[in-house]
């Protein structure tokens, strides 16, 4: 690993933010578990180095794209666990207002457009958000993260195609982590570095270690560099892998023990930690603490979001448009 | 006769017509290996091989276009979307290409494709995962639409849509998967635009399919209570629609009200109710009542979720409405 | 006044939005150096430099998915789908994500984008570059719809569109875009929802919109000649409906038709037919009647489009058979 | 040029058809100035070669899907001009009686699967055929022509990666003439060379001169021969140009001059037809016959047309079902 030049300070704030996307994570799991969330999960867990590296590189104007799986990307954003918890209850001081969970997470103040049910859907709309940002003098670029498996879709190719053309700041950053759903990447694409798709759009495509956070904050600070200097867009593939399965409730018995192992080895978090620790500028104590700070963090997010009232039921009829012509389009 | 699921009645009439058929073949995310994220497909493909039950990539436009292309020259292809809210990336497959390739050609070419478009609310599944589309298709000149509600017609349905020469979009409802009902042991394709009485009425006719008939006939229940008598009507497939079957229903009752889960505007109950109110206008003794849903997308929490989705309760109320308005109109 | 064409009309009020708005952009197809394949943005790029008129690959979901996107950071983006046909291609950008985005997010984010659906028949374009896809639009709860019959409305309602915090569906017919007619020097934005009458009457109401509705004038005046007095009304906005503006009419008509161009099965006119039957059904005197395009793909051959599209003649046959059957029903 | 082991009779075959399509398409465009034909046309003129050297290289098994520039496929697949012209001229006879015109025609019987009025609508189309193919053991192959404008479609991307990853028979047939519509290539996409896409499939890519008939017909020659093997699909990118405008009523003002002028030197049946005299085998005589059979043939094929009755306005409630269920599905 190589610090690529960060302070102390922010080499920790990386840290802390991995583990609480981790915890946060494992908590909700658990959450579910004793009924609290309602809808669907795809955990993050393993791939903390990805949103955080990524993150880390972005400033105050830069927007963002999610998926399915983004709880990740959300908090490394610096979103709020307590509003995000209180969207997976369902309660109105949710982000969404209970609208949306965890497939349709928003937070426009921190500029991330949400998370998307439609695998590929939120790559279009990075790429109008950076023409947007690209008429607006290329004041911030637009972030798309997905997966190994969205890059199959037409909305992946005919993106990139534009943007490129366009020269606009976009970043898309692929996870690759193997799998789409239960379906290894050599049964759904045939080749293997994804990055190297970047060259039909002649692009930059860019292969960064998913599981190393400063390799992908470097990759990622080199991507956006370009982006707001008017160079156009850049291709990321982060190698990674899920820990869990692709949703909670599924045991990823597909996936051969040994890969599995293999990876879980190599997580970015315990990597991470150790390498802050060898290099010595941190002392294990200190990790402890944060991973202290961070319990006491999601318990207070938890019992937030279960204090917060359950919607009304006409809240339904509620932000279907915002302008309703007195309800007239309603009806 | 056995007591099966629906989601078990599906995957025996796709067992059973691949087994008749060396050209049925399916198509669809994770439907093979793992037996679809619904488990409807499970274990068609350790019988029929890898190349009859293909896993495909996350590519919803090529692998409807590719089963359409294969229909083309024989192929039964049968591809499943995952969640039906996925055929607006197919649209152009289906609605451009299968639905008119055998006007279009003069009559030269078909596209014998079956769709099957896993359907309507989950619980919380929200707006991408829950929609209800079937107006889209039953739209669409060309495509045959069916929406069976019970095991023995899904099956029998499913049979009849794969044999079928023209493209059909099958729609199977989430919320039915788990539900029973007796199937016989052989059961015979069922031909399309039968709609089936799920019981019988005089004061009201309630229209509905899919999950929704299950809350139509707990209406019915209430209403029976009140010495209300609702006759059910199922008509099992859209396209085309069993309009002399309604024209007897409303004979009997004179009063109609037609539900689905899609929002109101726009739904495939807005035709039904046209159809009444152009061919039997003379039946109606009171206006139609559309128990649909809202017109919203589908939220989140569960409160909120069945805000907008019809109930026994609600379509009671429709109902119940309309007997006491009914008499007086005309 | 002016009398300026269709085509004219929607060409100044892009123009003019353009100039009120810096945010107001437009992307497409050709739509820049060449003007259009219809010739409707001559001039704009010119006018408004490449940055702001922006010629695009041919690429449905990603055009139209960028102008959404940009939508979300508040540009005011116009996308032109050159046939309404391609909208299949856009489908999960228009319907998945712009629609419900207000709503999934809660009323935090909206998507105030304009999508200009080129719409209709042209004169053999044959079946994929004819449609008429309104009803798959106005389904779908979030978006709005718009259709307007002349180049004042046309001119009137772009504005309203492009200002409009909700994502809007703008249909404009290829026949119209020669038709001229008066447009005011200035002219304000036409609120949504505001039905026009285009010519009064008591003894039917034909409902049209777009190109229908000069078909419905000359019904109109076909019946005059037979003592039959027919309303022409004209919605302009399908999404919202001028509800209050159908009863008044059907106050003094009592007998509704409804006109499209799109296939009868599932087109809006379903649900015009349907709020009737649910809401005024006590001011029918007759059966609501269709005059709509028949359920098949539109044909290449003159013979063969004619035969499927209204004409003036079905269109007052059917309003002769409710007048003449009328006043016997009740 | 090449010969490529071709006989006598087959280049003479293969010039032939070019002309017949050159002849045909400037024969529909005065028809359509003079009134008898009520639809759009896109004329192939200047593109012969890729349609004649590709359908050379098929075999009667072979299933081909096109565009809407789709007259010189069909003509090079063996169609009849007189089917054709009745189908343009709106006649029971034509191909689709009437029912499709330019844009959809058909003939099943030559695996000609149609036109098309979308553009990229035929890639995934061909693909299944393709697949079709494979599941009869590769009894055949399915080509799909379409445009440089096409391959920045999603279906384009989607269907490359499906083929290649399942290793169907497709040959995959871009004929690049620079435009899509009045857009010339470097303003729809940010590269030159489209066979290279192919790398993003680990799918061949090749170039072919696609004003040189038996260059095209050499490389359809060798990914056909690949494909009936069983070793999967390749993208056959040919170099051409359009002569004329992108419909008949374009001028195509919007190409520069000398662009025009230097491929009109580069005629695709001129240059052949002078390899042909040169190369001593074909006397100028022998093409002049040639070209006055041509003209008898399409004199006869307008006649033909001219002479097909009209259809019957309830013709158009026909064929929307081929089991209408006693026509109930039609209401
Ligand atoms: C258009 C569409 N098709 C299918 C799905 C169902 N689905 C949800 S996630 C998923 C797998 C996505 O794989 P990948 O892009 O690699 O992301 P990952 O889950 O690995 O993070 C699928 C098929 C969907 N949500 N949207
Ligand atoms: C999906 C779709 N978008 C747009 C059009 C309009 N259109 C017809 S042909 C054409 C250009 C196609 O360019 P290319 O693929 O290069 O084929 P070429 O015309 O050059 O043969 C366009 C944009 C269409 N028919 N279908
Ligand atoms: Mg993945
Ligand atoms: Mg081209």
């Amino acid at each position: 690993m190589e610090d690529g030049g960060s302070t102390r300070a922010e080499l920790v704030t990386l840290y802390r933010t991995m583990l609480l996307i981790r915890r946060f994570e494992e908590r909700a799991a658990e959450l579910r578990q004793e009924g609290f969330i309602p809808g669907f999960l795809h955990p993050y867990i393993g791939q903390e180095a990805v949103a955080v590296g990524v993150c880390a590189a972005l400033g105050a104007e830069d927007v963002i794209t999610s998926t399915h799986r983004g709880h990740g990307h959300m908090l490394a954003r610096g979103a709020d666990p307590r509003r995000m918890y209180a969207e997976l209850y369902a309660r109105v001081d949710g982000y969404n207002r209970a609208k949306g969970g965890s497939l349709h997470m928003i937070d426009t103040g921190l500029g991330f457009l949400g998370a998307n049910g439609i695998v590929g859907g939120g790559i279009p709309l990075a790429t109008g958000a950076g023409l947007q940002r690209k008429r607006e003098g290329n004041a911030g670029v637009a972030v798309s993260f997905f997966g190994d498996g969205a890059t199959n879709q037409g909305a992946f190719h005919e993106s990139l195609n534009l943007a490129s053309l366009w020269k606009l700041p976009v970043l898309y950053v692929c996870e690759n982590n193997l799998y789409g759903e239960f379906t290894r990447q050599d049964k759904h694409q045939p080749m293997t570095d994804i990055a190297r798709r970047a060259d039909s759009y002649a692009m930059p495509g860019v292969v960064a270690d998913g599981n190393d956070v400063l390799d992908v904050l470097r990759v990622a600070r080199e991507a956006r560099a370009r982006a707001a200097a008017g160079e156009g867009p850049t291709l990321i593939e982060a190698k990674t892998y899920r820990h869990r399965g692709h949703y909670e409730g599924d045991m990823g018995a597909y996936r051969p023990p040994d890969e599995v192992r293999e990876w879980l080895a190599r997580d970015p978090i315990v990597t991470f930690g150790a390498w802050l620790v060898e290099r010595g500028s941190v002392p294990q104590g200190e990790l402890n603490e944060i991973a202290a700070r961070i319990e006491n963090e999601l318990e207070d997010a938890a019992a937030f979001a279960d204090a917060s009232p359950h919607p009304q039921p006409d809240e339904a009829l509620e932000d279907v448009y915002r302008d309703t012509y007195e309800g007239m389009a309603l009806r | 006769m056995r007591l099966i699921s629906y989601a078990a009645a599906i995957n025996e009439a796709l067992n059973e017509e691949m087994e008749r058929d060396s050209e049925v073949f399916l198509l669809g995310e994770d439907i093979g290996e793992s037996g679809g994220v619904f488990g409807v497909t499970k274990g068609l493909q350790e019988r029929f091989g890898a190349d009859r039950v293909l896993d495909t990539p996350i590519s919803e436009e090529a692998i409807v276009g590719a089963a359409v292309g294969a229909s083309l020259l024989g192929g039964r292809a049968v591809v499943e979307l995952m969640f039906s809210d996925f055929s607006a990336l197919a649209m152009d497959m289906i609605a451009n290409q299968a639905a008119k390739t055998h006007y279009m050609s003069g009559g030269q070419l078909t596209a014998p494709v079956t769709i099957r478009l896993v359907t309507g609310y989950v619980g919380s599944g929200a707006a991408q995962h829950s929609q209800s589309l079937e107006a889209w298709f039953t739209h669409i000149p060309g495509l045959k639409c069916v929406a069976p509600s019970t095991p023995a017609d899904a099956k029998a349905l499913l049979k009849t849509a794969i044999r079928d020469p023209d493209p059909v979009c099958y729609f199977e409802h989430k919320l039915l998967y788990n539900r029973k009902g007796e199937v016989p042991d052989a059961i015979e394709p069922l031909p399309f635009g039968q709609a089936r009485i799920v019981r019988e009425g005089s004061d009201v006719t309630i229209v509905a399919y899919l999950k929704m008939v299950l809350d139509a006939v707990e209406a019915a229940e209430i209403l029976a209570e009140e010495g209300i008598s609702a006759e059910v009507f199922d008509p099992r497939s859209l396209v085309p629609f069993d309009r002399d079957g309604l024209r007897r229903s409303l004979e009997r009752t004179g009063r109609l009200v037609i539900v689905h889960e899609a929002p109101t505007r726009g739904g495939f109950g807005a035709e039904i109710a046209a159809i009444a109110a152009e061919e039997y206008f003379d039946l109606l003794r009171a206006p139609i009542a559309r128990a649909c849903g809202a017109n919203t997308p589908i939220p989140y929490a569960p409160e909120l979720e069945n805000r907008v989705i019809p109930d026994p309760t609600r379509i009671a109320d429709a109902a119940r409405a309309l007997v006491e308005a009914g008499s007086a109109v005309h």
